[in-house]
C-alpha cells in the first residue's frame, strides 16, 4: 500500500502542477458545480458531447487540493470518447475502489493509483468530488 | 488520548481549539456517576437520583463562580456554543422580530454565529475586520448607531486567535441600546472570563473545548433577559402545568431545559471547570503565549510558511499557509508524521474571503501543549514543502 | 451501578422507564473515544479526527439497521425524545402552519409530545384513552378524519406500560392523509422496531432509555419529508455556503446536526445498539413479561395496593396507588429499604387528570430485573402499611 | 439523626390524617395557590390579618403527600398571631433548617421535627412548597 508521500509524488504533485484540460469550453452541452462545502473547494466542470453522444472535450477550473485537481485533471482525460453511461458507469467504479468496496482493475486505468487513498477515508470525498459534478453536469443539458 | 500513537507516530495533537483533550478527572467523574448513581434527575425521590440532582444543580453553582459569580439561575446547560446561539435567536429574536431587522455580527464569525441569526430571519451584516486581523472599531460604533437588534460577536476568533476588546464593545453596544451576545467558545479555555464586569447580555461556549466532554456547553444570560424569554424546546421538566388548553412553564432555568439533560455531561464539565479551577492559570497563560511565540519563529524559519496577520493578543492560534501547496495537502501529509492540525475553512467562510483564502492551516495550543510539539510541527512543514518542491 | 448500595441497602433499581442502566460496554466504548480518538469530526484529515468521523458515521448505519434497516441519512442524531419532536414541530409542523391548525395526540402522552406542538402554535386534541388504559380507536378514526395536520402518538406509554397499535393507527393516518410521529422512548428497549413496515413518519427515542448514555438521542424521518424541511439550527457542518447576504445548507441528516454533535455520546449508543442485538432478545422479552405478571401478583398480594387498569400487551411498567399513603411518601419509605421507584405524575399530567389521580407509583421491569427485586418491592410496601397503618 | 421511617411515624403520619385547619377562611385578606410541578401537589392557603397587622386565622386545602400536607398543617399553627414580616422570618429560617444552612433552635418550635428531612433533599421541596405559597399569599392581599 503507498502511503500518502508516495501517492503525492507518483502522481498528484505532478496532475496538480500541471492539470490537464484546466480550462473552459468554447461550446460546452453540459456543465455543473462542485463543492467540498468542508474545505471551501470548488470545481467547475463543462462537457462537450458530440453528435454520437460520446463525450469529445472535457474542461475543468477552480481551486482545490492536489487531490482533487489531479483527480479531476486525471478524469478529463479518462473521459474522451467515453458514452454517458460508460461515463457514469466509470464514476462507479472510481468511487467503489476509494471507499474500499472493489479492487483495482485494468478498467480504471490510471486511476487505480486513487486506491491508496481508501486508507484516507476524509481526503476520499477530496477525489471524488470531481466525479461528483460530474454526476451532476451529465444531468444539467445547456 | 496524548499518550496515544497516530499512523504509528506518537501524537502531537494541535487542533485543541476545535476540541480538548479531556484530563483524567473528565473520564473518572463520568464513569463515576454511571456506574455509582446513574438515574434521571428531578423526578425521583430515591438516593440514586438524588445525587444525580445535587451533582447537576451543584454544576450549575460551579459554571456559575467560574464566570465570575453570575447567578446560578442564569446558567442554561445546552449542547453547545451553537445551541446556546440558536436558542437565543429562536427565544429572544425572534419572537419580537420585525422585518427588516437587523443582527450586527463581525467579519471573523463563525458560521454559529451567523446562520442561526439568519434562520430566524434578520439579516446579518459584519464589522469589518481590518488587515491586521482585529475588529474596526470605528465601523463598529458607527454600525451600532444605524439600530441593530443585537451585536453577536466572538470573544476570540477560531482562525485568527484574535481576542477581541468586548468590554469596550460593549460599552458602545450599551450607550447605543444594542443588547450584546458573545460567543465565547474560544476565549474560556485561555481567558478568566468575569461575567459580572464584562457588560454582555448573553455568554456561551461548548463543554468540549473548555477539556469537558462533548454534548454539552452553556448560555448565561441576564436574569432579566431570560425571565422575559418564552421557552425554545417544549417537554418534560420545563413546565409548570399541563394540558391540551393551556400550558404554564417552570423559572429560569429549567423552562430552557427540556427533556432529558445530558447529566453526564453536565458532571463531567463540572469536573473540567474544577481541575481548571485547580491549576495556575496565570502561568498556564505565560506557557501558552511563549509557545505562541516560539511557534511564530518556527514556522516563520521554515521559509515559504505565509502567518496570517494577527494581533499579539492572541489565544495561541497559528494560522498559515503554504507556498504552492493547498491547506488540505499540507494537513494530510503532517498527519504522517502523527501532526493533528485543521486544514479548511474553520467555520468562516466570510472571513476566508475577507482574506482571499479558500482555506488555512491552523494549530492551536493548549496548556498540555509542548515546545517539542511545535519543533516537530515545522520539521513536518520542511518536509511537506520537500514534497512539493 | 447494579452492585452499588442505596441508603446501605443492596439497590433495587426499578426505575428504568426513567433511565436505564448501562452495561459496561457502553462506558468502555466512551472512554475508549475520548483516551485514543478524541477529536472533532467531520473536518480534521489526521487520523483520530478520522477514526470519529467514521465511528459516528458508523454509529448512523448501527442505528438504521437496528430499526429495520432504514437509510442512513435519515437518522437525525438529537439530545433524546424531547429534542426530537421539537425539531418535528418547528421544522415540519411550524412553517406551513395556519391559525386553527391542529395536532392530534393522546391522553396517555408524555408532555414531550404534547408542549412542542403547543409551542409551535398548533392546538392540541387528545385521542381519549378508555378505563381499560388503551386508546380509542373508534375516536381516534373519527378525529383523524377531522382534519388534524399531523398525528402524534406514544409507542409505549410509560405510565401504563401500554403498547398501542401504531401499525393499525398509522393506517388510519394514512387513509386520512394525516402524517404520524411515534414516540419511541419506552418503546424501543423492549420491542422489535421495524420502520420500513411500521408505517410511521417519523419516530424518535432517547439513548439513555435504551442503555445508552445521556444527550443522545434518535429522530429518524422519512427521506422525503427531511428534504423538504427547512433546517431547525444554525452553525458548523450543517452549511454548504455561508454568506452575510445568503446561506445554503448540506443534504440530510447533516441540515439537522448543527455544530458538534455529542460525539462521545453516539459513540456511547452505538455501543448500547450492539450490546443489545447481541442479546436475545425475545429471551428478554419473556422475561420481562413473566416478571412483569409476576410483579402484579406480588402487588396485588400485599392488599391495599390499587394497580392502575392496563392491558396485557405492556412494556412492564407496574403502575400503582397505596391506599392511604401519597405517592411520594411511599417512594420515599421504600427508599429507606434502597428501593428505587418513581413517584410523580411521570410527565403525564393530562393522564393523570384523566385518572382521576394527581400522582402514581410506579415500577419498572428492565433484562436486569429479577424476581428479588420485585419481592423486595412487595416486602417494603408492607413496611409502608405499617408505617401508615 | 431521625430515619424517615422515624420522622413519618413521630408527627408527619399524625398531621398528615389530622391536618389543622384544613379549611377555607368566611373573609381571607390574603391568598395563593402553591404548587410542586415535579409531583403535582397543590395547596390553596387563605390568611386573615387583623387591624393590628397579625395574622388571625390561616386556612389551607389541596391534595399533596403527607410531608407537605404535615408542613402545611404545622405552619398554619405556627403563624397565629405573628406580625407579617414575623411570619415572614419565620419562612427564613424553616427554609434554612430544610437546606442545612441552620441548625435547629428554639424559636422554631415544634417544626425543628423538619430538621431530619434535610438529608432528603428531593423531599425538602414538600415541606416548603406551603411556605412558598405563604410568601406569594402575602403579596397579593385580597
Ligand atoms: C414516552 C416518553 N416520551 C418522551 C420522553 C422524554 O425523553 P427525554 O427526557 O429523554 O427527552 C420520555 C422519558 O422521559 C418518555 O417516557
Ligand atoms: C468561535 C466558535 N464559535 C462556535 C463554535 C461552535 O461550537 P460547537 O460546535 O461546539 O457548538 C466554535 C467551534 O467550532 C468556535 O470555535
Amino acid at each position: 500500500m503507498a502511503t500518502m508521500d508516495e501517492l503525492y509524488q507518483s502522481v498528484i504533485i505532478e496532475h496538480d502542477r500541471s492539470p490537464r484540460n484546466f480550462r473552459r469550453l468554447e461550446a460546452p452541452t453540459h456543465q455543473a458545480d462542485g463543492r467540498n462545502p468542508l474545505c471551501g473547494d470548488e470545481v467547475h466542470l463543462e462537457l462537450r458531447v458530440d453528435e454520437e453522444g460520446r463525450i469529445a472535450e472535457v474542461g475543468f477550473q477552480g481551486r482545490g487540493c492536489a487531490v482533487s485537481k489531479a483527480s479531476a485533471s486525471m478524469m478529463t482525460t479518462a473521459l474522451g470518447g467515453r458514452t454517458l453511461p460508460e461515463a457514469l458507469e466509470l464514476a462507479d467504479r472510481f468511487q467503489a475502489l476509494l471507499t474500499g468496496k472493489r479492487e483495482a482493475d485494468a478498467s480504471l486505468g490510471k486511476l487505480k493509483v486513487f486506491q491508496g487513498l481508501a486508507a484516507y477515508p476524509m481526503r476520499v470525498k477530496c477525489a471524488t468530488m470531481p466525479w461528483h459534478a460530474l454526476r451532476e453536469a451529465l444531468r444539467i443539458e445547456l | 488520548m496524548l499518550r496515544t500513537t497516530s499512523r504509528g507516530k506518537p501524537i502531537v495533537y494541535l487542533d485543541t481549539a476545535a476540541s480538548a483533550q479531556k484530563p483524567q478527572a473528565v473520564l473518572d467523574a463520568m464513569t463515576r456517576f454511571y456506574e455509582t448513581s446513574n438515574a434521571n434527575i428531578h423526578r425521583g425521590v430515591y438516593q440514586a437520583s438524588e445525587q444525580a440532582t445535587l451533582a447537576y444543580d451543584g454544576a450549575r453553582e460551579t459554571l456559575a463562580s467560574f464566570l465570575g459569580g453570575v447567578a446560578p439561575e442564569e446558567i442554561v446547560f445546552v449542547r453547545g456554543t451553537t445551541e446556546a446561539i440558536n436558542l437565543v435567536a429562536q427565544s429572544f429574536l425572534r419572537p419580537t422580530l420585525r422585518p427588516d431587522d437587523w443582527v450586527l455580527v463581525t467579519e471573523m464569525e463563525h458560521h454559529a454565529n451567523i446562520v442561526p441569526w439568519q434562520l430566524a430571519g434578520a439579516r446579518t451584516v459584519p464589522v469589518p475586520v481590518t488587515d491586521g486581523g482585529e475588529l474596526d472599531l470605528d465601523a463598529a460604533r458607527r454600525l451600532l448607531s444605524e439600530g441593530p437588534r443585537l451585536l453577536a460577536v466572538v470573544h476570540a476568533s477560531n482562525t485568527l486567535g484574535t481576542i477581541n476588546p468586548i468590554a469596550e464593545l460593549a460599552a458602545m453596544a450599551r450607550n447605543a441600546g444594542v443588547p450584546v451576545l458573545v460567543d465565547g467558545a474560544q476565549a474560556v479555555g485561555h481567558l478568566a472570563v468575569d461575567l459580572t464586569t464584562l457588560g454582555a447580555d448573553f455568554y456561551c461556549f461548548s463543554g468540549h473545548k473548555l477539556f469537558g466532554p462533548t454534548g454539552v456547553g452553556v448560555l448565561w444570560g441576564r436574569r432579566e433577559l431570560l425571565e422575559a424569554m418564552p421557552p425554545w424546546q417544549g417537554g418534560g421538566d420545563m413546565i409548570d402545568h399541563v394540558s391540551f388548553e393551556r400550558t404554564t412553564f417552570a423559572p429560569v432555568p429549567h423552562k430552557f431545559e427540556a427533556g432529558t439533560p445530558d447529566i453526564a455531561g453536565v458532571i463531567g464539565l463540572d469536573a473540567a471547570v474544577h481541575w481548571l479551577g485547580a491549576q495556575d492559570r496565570t502561568a498556564i497563560a505565560a506557557h501558552e503565549e511563549t509557545l505562541w511565540r516560539a511557534g511564530r519563529e518556527l514556522l516563520d524559519a521554515v521559509g515559504g510558511v505565509v502567518r496570517l496577520a494577527v494581533p499579539d493578543r492572541n489565544v495561541g492560534i497559528l494560522t498559515f499557509t503554504v507556498d504552492g501547496a493547498h491547506p488540505h495537502d499540507v494537513a494530510s501529509l503532517l498527519d504522517q508524521d502523527g501532526i493533528c492540525v485543521r486544514a479548511g475553512h474553520h467555520c468562516t467562510q466570510p472571513l476566508h474571503r475577507r482574506l482571499g483564502l479558500p482555506a488555512t492551516v491552523r494549530a492551536s495550543i493548549a496548556p498540555y501543549t509542548a515546545l517539542a510539539d511545535l519543533e516537530a510541527l515545522a520539521a513536518g512543514l520542511r518536509r511537506v514543502r520537500q514534497v512539493f518542491a
